[in-house]
């Protein structure tokens, strides 16, 4: 009976993610269309999209491969299976041991790497230029983000979300530098993880200096929405993240009553919805970067992060 | 053993250091080879002067043929070959006349330097000979290496040996020293030849750095 | 029943004038390696018979392996001369004139060596290195090209200069021994004078023993008295040069060990065990460097014998049992190996019918089993495993770093510099597009292979008697 | 008993060899000889397997009556030696496997088979070897081999440069190896390693030795800046072989160097971790950002060994760090990381070079500018070597990513360090660490990408044939482990506990007891990994998804010509090229990191002429390091030169002055 609840507990949160994440997506576009003047699309609109993507013809080039189709799926199911793990309105269910904050992070690695090499499979120049700067980008952003598992990790003692979570909740951790210059680290990581300006653009396809756009220009059809719903689970996997580490307050930890879970729940969905709006401000007020302005832009996460890291090694009590 | 006898012995191997030095200051090669074959005569005094106070009358031959050998037939071929070769005229010195007294100076320092604080186990004697038969070798390996000309070099080798003979007839008792000096003297004969026969080495070494190029096959080629 | 010792005297001595009356060349080369294998026997039936010590004539630990290694490779070198010499007879190099000479001066060789080794006196020692090498001089010479005269000559002239400092050391060492052992043969035997070594005058002793130092490490081509060595080993027959690396350096290296042991038993002499590092590695380090630049393939393995005789010089000096029986077992595999890189080098000079290392390429693929011969040569004497050569650098350079950290590693600086100069040669010679002549080699393989397979085998193991003896010298050598 | 199969194994693999020179001459020759190679290696792995698994197992001894005279050979199994064993001789029955169709190519087979077996009974003797004897002469009879074997396409010259520099670093590293049992044995000559074990070393002796080790073992097994030879021989040998040289050589170097400081040396100063770990951070970062360079498949493969040993010698150095400080645990847990991660790299580095080997028997091409489309020629290959590609770049589900994982953690640990230059250089460590694992990602994107994606760019790629079964089945055998190892984690970690505890006295905990097969390194609550239950959840939900869209959407597709945003280019030179992948990274890194000579030369609007883009990419380590001492051993070799021409007289005058020098010297001293 425990099984069964704590497999439903384990559940809820595994579709729950996929069911708000094409939500969240529509929320910043909502914001970010009212930020510029425009009435913008309803905030449904990409459970539409995918719906429509999904229905339509998938149209492949004759050269290409079966990882050119079997990768769409790939990159979906790690992302979701990340996102899955990442607690959200509760800790300690009843798979979040089976990875850590660093095999989550790598997990999204393995669903970059599938895309990049489908972004080569056509062999265009276009698929070509995606791949490797989407590559370049992730070889900058990842140490950072590995460097922002250490911090936390170091504070928490453990690398384990759920516990990090519960000791961030319950213990008296308090105002840290270190955890600040992590979170500064995070979210610039995380700009640059899901392609937002000032790094990438999502909402063109025809710009010089576009990264994963062009990684997925050959895509059409079910595979577009693959990818696509994929993109806005990584964003959602992204707030949850946040919210998991620097922000844990309200999750259900020991106390697994309905109304803990409840009340988990909608922290969360409060949480995540106020960072959907965040994003598309933040968005508004810069300027895309040219691509040679990346490490610049990544180098500061990564120093932030490493400064992060050196002070917590240097004094265990900042 | 009497003063006399020490004595004599002493002025003998003296007056062929004094010799050596001769040599080393000759710069002409007919008188280096008449300096030379007095300094043979010195040493066949000097061996026959050995041998009557070992009481070793073997080393009389070897006496004699220092005598012979090197006291007339091989300075007499020796200015055949020079007059044969048309370089009777001057000796080509590498380095000036004074240098090379003030080396053969400290030599001869260095000869006493090493030979004098040897133990009393060896006599006075043998102690003096050695320091002098030391020094006319190193003269004479001296004058090998500051002289151009082949038949100067070879004089200064047979001085080296002259004070080779010189210490083994010193040392008393030494068996096999008449054998030695013999195989010595073929030994000379047979650099005296090959100078003599192979003519294009009339110089041990030469002025004419393409013609050893050549000979040794080893720069030649840039490879 | 002739007893072996008067054998291996006896047998080159009466084959020398035999060998230079017979006029037939292939008799005149049969007889050789007849003469030289009746050596041999004799050699080895030494090891099986009861040690002699005369006043003369001395057996003992030190010696006993030298004379078998000399009659072993002295009749190996026989049988590759035979098959070599008849080559150079059909191109005209050498008339059958010559070869009489050639046959005669070899027995002579091999004699003059026996009789330096087994002497238990001082005088007849240097008296069998200076035959040895006067009649090596005479070979070295017996092409008359220009090249090779002059090589004899400058051997001749630097030699004789060696003989005259040795025989001035020889005379000193009588007149160290002479107030205490008495006048006449005793004070030149080995075996009294190791006896008496504490009351010998160290100072004289000392003196003495640097005059034989310049002398008999002008022979064993010591830096900077080696420049005979490189020309002589390149201009002569190579199966001179094979013997001349083999054995000549090695007798005058045990001439200069004969003596360090009577140094060793007087502690208050020179400590000529630093000099005698000194010289080593000035020579290691200097024959390393100038493997690279040499164009001629004989004149490049000269080089590396003097690199080796290095190694060994630093090895007594450095003295120890450890390091001693390295130097020991290293004198012992050098000799074997580099004849047998010297009968390969042979092979190909003829086949590809020039020395010039920069015409040979690709021996690899026109003539296989030579190159299998060379490579293995190289490698065993470049010092890599399995080969014997490894062994005693292991034992060398493992015992020298535990005492001496900065000897140790200038001797692996001028190990890996030699290292990389004989790698990159044979590389050149052995792979690549193949160049030159693929006729088929007409000298015998089997003096390569056989050096090979004992240096091989004494790599991985040495039998007991050899060890046995090895420690005991090196016991003695201090 | 281990031993006596394993040395039986060995002697095995040497009649191979010797017959080969006979059966090479023949077309039977091959198979035999490499069936032959098989054998022997599996008979050998199944010993050491066995020795391992097996709780019981006592170490073994085995002497000789060879070698050095009054010491013997000696062997010994012990847990390190029996995990390297498997090690080697799976590497090695994996490339007899893949070489039973491989080998047939070759175009000269008595240069590679008589050396083949002959380089494998090599490196099993160097981890059966118990005294310092037999450990060189096997270390370097493992070098003289595959020396050998990189000179088997001996006609081209950048593979005689390859074959000499391989051989001098590998002797310079033998001597160094050297030195440092001379200071171990003593001058007394104790060369068996028990006699070392029972000799505690001076601090100082500890120190050179470790300096001595990291320079000899490092050589070997590739650290920067001892790596040159490697990107340059492991790429010139035919590729079963240098799968053997970057999956097990290098592997045999570490085992070297973890033999001599963990078991000969054993107590070190926490301080010596700090060198070996900041070696070992350079190393990782260098070794993929140059690999990242290449174009050459092959070459790339190598300068990523470079990288994979960097991350081993993290382990290693934590290992030591944790160690000197007392802390066993944590030291066992760096150890595990270090010697899985051997165990893994070992696995598909292999697995890689027979992809590449099966890619250059297709198309006789190695630079992948002049490759592409590979995965519809060859499906088969480009999958196992896709697999490959995922696991070295340390990527959930396979293999790479556990002892990646496992690494981390030991960082993580390292707060517990006392010491304040830890404290600083273990996460320094650690950031380069992730660093590279970024970076490896994208070269092998690049590398799979680029050979095996987009279009042909030759003819030769695009008529390529998929190859034989055996080196299929080579493939897909590491290919299989490389999962294995990935989801079943534990089961390696506790095949290590032996290892460990020998050398560390601690293990990681035991892992049959948490449920499917997760790692728990230190506590529950702490870090754990489950990599079955990741691998059912992908495969779960990518299932899931793909039924939803069959099910509720649609299947419909169509084939079509390539749209790129309509402006498609039939030309396979518009498509990005191995070096246009690597530009971004090149630009990020290139001036500090590499020395890049770039040429530009674009016509001017209107001209007709061709732009010209050149592009040259050169190992630092070449100008800072090797160029310097190749000059000067040139000029001291050019100065010295001079003494060959000297006149006679010249050369008495230097005997006569050395003559005089040594009489001052007497005279001095009397």
């Amino acid at each position: 009976m425990e099984l069964i609840l704590e497999l439903a507990a384990q559940t809820v949160q595994m579709f729950g993610v996929l069911v708000i994440a094409p939500f969240l997506l529509g929320i910043t576009r909502k914001v970010k269309a009212r930020l510029l003047r425009r009435i913008g699309p309803p905030m449904f609109q990409p459970y539409r999209d995918l719906w429509k993507l999904m229905h339509k013809e998938a149209v492949l080039a004759h050269n290409a491969s079966w990882l050119y189709r079997v990768a769409p799926y790939c990159v979906f199911a790690t992302t979701w299976v990340a996102a899955a793990l990442v607690p959200t309105y509760s800790t300690g269910l009843i798979f979040s041991w089976s990875a850590d904050l660093i095999a989550i992070v790598a997990l999204l690695a393995t669903g970059r790497f599938a895309l990049a090499l489908a972004g080569m499979d056509v062999g265009t120049a276009f698929g070509g230029i995606g791949s490797s700067r989407e590559m370049m980008i992730a070889s900058l952003a990842e140490p950072a983000m590995l460097l922002v598992v250490f911090t936390v990790a170091l504070v928490a003692g453990t690398t384990q979300l759920s516990t990090i979570a519960a000791a961030f909740t319950e213990a008296h951790v308090g105002l840290r530098v270190s955890l600040g210059l992590a979170l500064f680290a995070f979210v610039f990581v995380g700009i640059a993880e899901n392609a937002r300006i000032p790094i990438d653009n999502p909402a063109t396809h025809l710009e010089l200096t576009m990264v994963h756009e062009a990684m997925v220009l050959e895509y059409s059809g079910r595979h577009l929405a693959m990818i696509e719903a994929a993109a806005a689970l990584k964003l959602t996997l992204y707030f949850s993240l946040l919210v998991c580490l620097f922000a844990p307050f309200g999750m259900a930890t020991t106390d697994r009553s309905i109304a803990a879970l409840a009340l988990g729940g909608a922290a969360y969905l409060a949480k995540i919805a106020l960072l959907a709006a965040l994003l598309p401000i933040g968005e508004t007020a810069v300027a895309k970067m040219r691509v040679f302005r990346y490490p610049i832009f990544l180098g500061g996460a990564f120093a932030a992060a490493a400064l992060a890291v050196f002070l917590l090694f240097v004094s265990r009590g900042l | 053993m009497t003063s006399i006898s020490f004595d004599v012995a002493h002025l003998l191997a003296g007056s062929m250091l004094v010799l050596s030095f001769l040599l080393l200051y000759q710069d002409r090669i007919t008188a280096t080879l008449n300096v030379f074959a007095l300094q043979a005569i010195m040493l066949s005094l000097a061996v026959a002067w050995q041998a009557l106070i070992q009481e070793a009358p073997h080393l009389m031959v070897t006496a004699l043929i220092a005598l012979t050998v090197k006291g007339f037939v091989i300075p007499a071929a020796l200015h055949r070959i020079v007059r044969r070769l048309g370089i009777h005229r001057e000796i080509e010195q590498v380095i000036g006349g004074g240098p090379t007294m003030l080396t053969g100076l400290g030599l001869v320092a260095l000869s006493i330097l090493l030979v004098m604080p040897v133990g009393q186990g060896v006599s006075l004697l043998t102690r003096e000979d050695l320091a002098f038969a030391l020094a006319v070798i190193l003269l004479g390996l001296l004058m090998m290496i500051t002289r151009r000309n082949a038949v100067t070099q070879i004089i200064g080798f047979m001085s080296l040996e002259n004070g080779l003979v010189l210490a083994a007839s010193g040392a008393k008792g030494m068996p096999l020293v008449v054998e030695f000096s013999v195989a010595f003297s073929i030994l000379i004969a047979f650099i005296v030849f090959g100078v003599f026969v192979f003519r294009i080495r009339e110089r041990f070494d030469t002025v004419d750095v393409s013609a050893l190029d050549r000979f040794r096959g080893e720069r030649s080629d840039h490879s | 029943m002739i007893a072996p010792l008067d054998a291996i005297l006896w047998i080159p001595l009466v084959a020398v004038p035999v060998l230079a009356l017979v006029t037939d060349y292939r008799l005149g080369a049969a007889l050789n390696v007849f003469a030289s294998f009746l050596t041999l026997a004799a050699g080895i039936s030494l090891l099986f018979v009861e040690r002699v010590r005369t006043d003369v004539f001395i057996i003992d630990d030190f010696n006993i392996y030298l004379v078998t290694l000399t009659a072993f490779v002295g009749f190996t070198t026989s049988i590759f001369s035979a098959t070599y010499i008849s080559h150079e007879l059909e191109i005209g190099r050498l008339t059958p004139a010559f070869l009489r000479f050639y046959h005669a001066l070899y027995q002579a060789m091999i004699g003059a060596m026996n009789v330096a080794l087994v002497a238990n006196n001082t005088g007849l020692l240097w008296v069998g290195v200076e035959v040895a090498t006067l009649s090596t001089v005479m070979m070295v010479g017996i092409y008359r090209t220009p090249e090779a005269v002059e090589a004899a000559w400058k051997y001749f002239i630097l030699g004789s200069v060696g003989i005259a400092l040795a025989f001035f050391g020889t005379i000193l060492v009588y007149l160290v021994a002479q107030p205490v052992l008495g006048e006449g043969l005793s004070a030149m035997a080995w075996d009294k004078l190791v006896e008496k070594g504490t009351a010998l005058d160290p100072k004289l002793l000392s003196l003495a023993f640097v005059f034989l130092l310049v002398g008999y490490g002008t022979k064993v081509g010591l830096a900077p008295f080696h420049a005979w060595l490189p020309d002589a080993h390149a201009e002569g027959p190579t199966p001179i040069s094979a013997v001349l690396s083999g054995l000549l350096l090695n007798v005058a290296l045990y001439a200069l060990l004969r003596f360090k042991i009577v140094l060793a038993t007087n502690p208050e002499t020179l400590d000529v065990g630093a000099i005698m590092i000194a010289l080593g590695l000035i020579s290691l380090v200097f024959a390393s460097f100038m493997l690279y630049r040499r164009r001629d393939i004989k004149r490049l393995f000269a080089y590396s014998s003097i690199e080796h005789m290095g190694i060994m010089t630093f090895a007594f000096g450095m003295g120890g049992p450890l390091a001693n029986f390295a130097g020991l077992l290293h004198m012992t595999m050098h000799s074997l190996t580099k004849s047998a890189i010297f009968f390969a080098v042979g092979h190909i000079a003829q086949v590809k019918g020039t020395q010039r290392i920069a015409d040979i390429r690709g021996l690899s693929t026109t003539h296989p089993v030579l190159a299998v011969g060379l490579t293995f040569g190289v490698l065993a004497i470049a010092g890599l495993p399995p080969f014997g050569v490894f062994l005693s650098e292991f034992m060398l350079v493992s015992s020298t770093f535990a005492r001496q950290p900065i000897y140790a590693i200038i001797l692996v600086f001028g190990l890996i510099i030699a290292f990389g100069a004989l790698i990159l040669r044979l590389q050149s010679v052995v792979f690549g597009e193949a160049k030159g002549p693929i006729g088929k080699v007409k000298a015998s393989y089997i003096p390569l292979f056989v050096h090979l397979a004992f240096v091989l085998i004494a790599g991985l193991w040495l039998p007991e008697p050899v060890v046995r003896w090895f420690r005991a010298v090196a016991a003695q050598l201090g | 008993m281990v031993a006596v199969i394993a040395l039986w194994c060995v002697a095995a693999l040497a009649i191979v060899a010797a017959s080969a020179t006979i059966l090479g001459r023949l077309a039977v020759g091959t198979p035999i000889i490499y069936a032959g190679s098989l054998v022997a290696s599996l008979v050998a792995l199944a010993a050491a397997l066995a020795h391992l698994l097996d709780p019981h197992a006592a170490v073994a001894t085995l002497t000789l009556p060879i070698g050095v005279p009054w010491l013997g050979t000696h062997f010994r199994i012990d847990p390190l030696s029996a995990f390297f064993l498997i090690v080697t001789n799976l590497g090695g029955a994996a490339a007899s496997l893949y070489a039973l169709g491989y080998g047939r190519h070759e175009a000269a087979p008595l240069r590679v088979l008589p050396y083949f077996p002959a380089y494998l009974a090599g490196m099993n003797l160097v981890v059966l070897a118990d005294d310092a004897f037999t450990f060189l002469v096997a270390w370097e009879f493992m070098s003289l081999a595959s020396w050998a074997l990189v000179l088997a396409d001996h006609r081209a010259p950048e593979n005689a440069r390859a074959a000499f520099i391989y051989l001098v670093m590998a002797s310079f590293g033998t001597l160094c190896l050297l030195l440092a049992f001379g200071l171990l044995a003593g001058p007394e000559g104790g060369y068996v390693f028990a006699t070392i074990r029972d000799s505690h070393p001076q601090p100082v002796i500890a120190s050179l030795v470790l300096l001595l080790v990291l320079v000899g073992a490092g050589s070997k097994a590739g650290l920067v800046p001892l790596h040159v030879w490697l990107p340059l021989a492991h790429p010139a040998a035919p590729s079963h072989v240098s799968a053997l040289m970057s999956g097990v050589m290098t592997k045999v170097a570490v085992y070297g160097f973890i033999r001599i400081i963990f078991d000969l040396v054993g107590e070190l100063a926490w301080w010596h971790s700090l060198i070996v770990l900041a070696l070992a951070g350079l190393t990782t970062v260098l070794g993929v950002l140059y690999a990242l360079m290449q174009h050459d498949l092959k070459r790339l493969l190598a300068y990523h060994t470079v990288e994979n040993i960097g991350i081993i010698y993290i382990g290693l150095g934590l290992a030591l760090a944790f160690k000197a400080n007392g802390i066993d645990w944590a030291a066992a847990l760096a150890l595990t990381a270090g010697l899985f991660h051997v165990l893994n790299h070992s696995i598909f580095k292999s697995l890689l070079f027979f992809g590449a080997g099966a890619v250059l028997t297709a198309t006789h091409e190695r630079d992948m500018e002049r490759l592409g489309g590979l995965i519809h020629t060859m499906p088969k290959t480009a999958f196992a070597f896709l697999i490959g590609c995922i696991a070295i770049s340390a990527l959930p589900p396979l293999n790479g990513f556990v002892s990646e994982w496992l690494t981390f953690q030991a960082i993580l640990v390292s707060p517990q360090l006392p010491q304040w230059g830890l404290k600083l250089m273990v996460p320094s460590v650690g950031a380069l660490l992730a660093l590279s694992a970024a970076l490896a990602a994208a070269c092998f994107v690049k590398a799979f990408g680029v050979t095996f994606l987009g279009r042909s760019r030759s003819h030769a790629a695009q008529t390529a044939k998929e190859v034989d079964r055996f080196s299929l089945s080579a493939m897909f055998i590491l290919a299989t482990l490389c999962l294995l190892a990935g989801v079943l984690p534990g089961v390696v970690i506790d095949i290590l506990a032996p290892v460990t505890q020998s050398l560390v006295g601690s293990v990681v905990p035991k892992h049959a007891g948490p449920p499917w097969f997760s790692i728990v390194p230190i506590a529950e609550s702490r870090s754990s990994y489950n990599g079955m239950i990741i691998l059912l959840f992908l495969v779960i939900s990518g299932w899931l998804t793909a039924l939803f869209i069959h099910r509720f959407a649609t299947r419909a597709t169509r084939r079509s010509a390539i749209w790129d945003c309509g402006y498609p280019d039939p030309s396979t030179a518009t498509q990005y090229s191995s070096s246009s992948f690597a530009m971004p990274i090149r630009r990020v890194f290139g001036t500090t990191v590499f020395d890049v000579h770039e040429r530009i030369d674009m016509p001017r609007p209107g001209e007709m002429r061709a732009g010209n883009f050149q592009l040259k990419v050169f190992d630092p380590a070449w100008r800072m390091v090797y160029g310097p001492l190749t000059r000067l051993v040139d000029t001291a070799a050019n100065r010295l030169n001079a003494l060959q021409f000297l006149t006679i007289r010249s050369y008495l005058t230097l005997t006569f002055s050395a003559l005089i020098v040594l009489l001052i010297v007497v005279a001095a001293w009397s």
